[in-house]
């Protein structure tokens, strides 16, 4: 159920794994991008967990938290996308506890802010299908896993690394990572299923 | 009305540069930056860009930025803004002098949108 | 034959930050730059644009500037230089980072020229 | 006839019109540039006086000398084009002694640089003129005047004054008025007629 706890722990697993692969994450953006993606993110999880030190009041309010230390934090493309996705879920949870149709009003913001749709190799090609399938119900681990895998034979046309065009082709795409550790976590505090 | 014009970049140093540069051809215009984070790092800050918003003491201001991801950060500060922001898609160094110029000339938005529209590129 | 960068403008800052900005994509490319006048101030130097092309570590340079008067001092000292120098009317910011980002994933000059074309605005 | 003492003449008169105009080429700058011109020329100015005080050993090293001194002082679109001009000078010099045939050079050599032609709001309309009255040997101060005034009514397509398009229209050129310097001078240690 969508409470201030189970948020909090979604969040603190995503922390914990983009702390632990912050070298990673770095690493897959220095092939095709600018190198920081694990640095922007890290400063991120460290502003998420000490927003959530002192539990919100209620649910938009952890969303809103959320969104606002990766809004000040991360600084990045990733700063603008999540930070749209959590500031999207802070609004739509005031009307629905429906996880599912707030991850999809979130994915449209998301679309909306990087002016991007689902096969341009970033984190929207995570969101896309991993979203569909928890409208059906059947998120798992090898769904998420796929999508973050589909990206690696992709073709950037947006964000940095599409300036390196047809080179980006072989390379997973560093924002996809992030969101499938995003996704796993949701998936384990049994948010989606 | 006047306009003012708001540099966004992922350097402190390529936006305070590109508003000197500026500035030589538009003396008499409010120019305003952000640039890096908040930490003084490479990126962009919302909180930063606001601050230019809103600090520019210009009626309307006109946004220019460098790459992809500042424009992002700039359309949510765009969104938390009362003040009227146009934003464009254009090269930052050349669109920003191309406005300045025309803006300290005298000319109205719409010709300056005109001038600029020949400048995009991203 | 290794390719480098050299960005021209005339202000000092803006240039070094052009540098930063596209090192963060091209972390391998020789990036050089020559802004300012001699003296420190507003303009551009032959001179320094000499010095520019000749300490970047490449065999061959690609160079971008910020507005036609940089482009003729540029001109000036592309002539007098021994190593091969690339001139392109792109978009300053832009065009210096599209072209590092290919750079430092390998492609050949050809292909960099394809992608710069897009970014022709001078 | 063109010995190192007339072109020393000729410089010295130049850059006393310009240092004592400094403040108006400025000006004239301000309105459709960026108020740099005379400040531009009046530090080449100094770096000619300097370069001339001992006499050069010949026409093609003075023609050089100042050459050097404006290229490396002005460090604007005007040192460039003036630079390019002397430095042309230098080297037609070697071979004739023709006045008329070397500014031609000097001017050709200038269009180039600039990628410039007559009718564009430059320095340039002053030169064509004047050149060209120089071929018929009926060069006279209001031939220069009139050259000068012509840019007034012109919209700029080149330099930093085609940024301001129609705007431009109504204001002379300050590199008009600085190349008016030039030929008057130029006129009166008798170089030209
Ligand atoms: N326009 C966009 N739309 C969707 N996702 C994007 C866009 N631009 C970038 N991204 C995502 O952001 C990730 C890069 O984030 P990060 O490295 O933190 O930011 P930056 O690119 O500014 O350095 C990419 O891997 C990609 O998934
Ligand atoms: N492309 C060009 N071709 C010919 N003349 C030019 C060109 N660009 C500028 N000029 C001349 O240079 C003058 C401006 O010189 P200056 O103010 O010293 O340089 P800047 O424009 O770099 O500040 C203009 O008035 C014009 O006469
Ligand atoms: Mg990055
Ligand atoms: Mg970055
Ligand atoms: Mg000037
Ligand atoms: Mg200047």
């Amino acid at each position: 159920m969508l409470t201030v706890e189970t948020i909090a722990q979604w969040m603190n697993g995503w922390t914990k794994d983009i702390k632990a692969n912050k070298g990673y994450l770095n690493e897959l953006d220095s092939v095709i991008g600018d190198g920081d993606h694990g640095s922007n993110l890290a400063r991120g999880a460290d502003a998420i967990e000490a927003a959530l030190l002192t539990a919100p009041d209620d649910v938009p309010s952890t969303f809103k938290a959320v969104a606002m230390a990766i809004v000040s934090k991360v600084g990045g493309a990733s700063g603008a996308l999540y930070g749209t996705a959590f500031l999207e879920m802070y609004k739509e949870s005031q009307r629905t506890t429906d996880m599912v149709k707030i991850l999809d009003k979130a994915m449209k913001a998301m679309e909306k802010r990087g002016d991007s749709k689902p096969g341009e190799k970033t984190m929207l090609d995570v969101w896309e299908p991993v979203v569909k399938a928890a409208k059906r119900g059947n998120v798992t681990p090898i769904v998420i896993d796929d999508a973050v895998e589909s990206t690696k034979d992709m073709k950037a046309t947006k964000g940095r690394a599409s300036y390196v065009g047809e080179k980006s082709i072989g390379h997973l795409d560093p924002g996809a990572v992030s969101s499938g550790y995003l996704f796993h976590n949701l998936f384990e505090v049994g948010l989606v299923g | 009305m006047t306009l003012g014009i708001v540099i966004v970049s992922h350097v402190a140093g390529l936006a305070a540069g590109v508003k000197t540069l500026v500035e030589q051809g538009a003396a008499d215009v409010a120019i305003t930056t952000a640039g890096g984070t908040d930490e003084g790092e490479i990126g962009t800050s919302v909180a930063k860009i606001n601050a230019a918003i809103e600090s520019n003491t210009a009626d309307e201001v006109l946004a220019f930025y460098d790459l992809g991801s500042a424009k992002m950060n700039l359309s949510m500060a765009i969104e938390m803004s009362p003040k009227p922001v146009h934003l464009y898609d254009v090269a930052l160094v050349e669109g920003a002098y191309t406005a300045g110029a025309l803006l300290q000339a005298g000319v109205d938005l719409a010709t300056v949108q005109e001038q600029l529209s020949q400048l995009k590129i991203k």
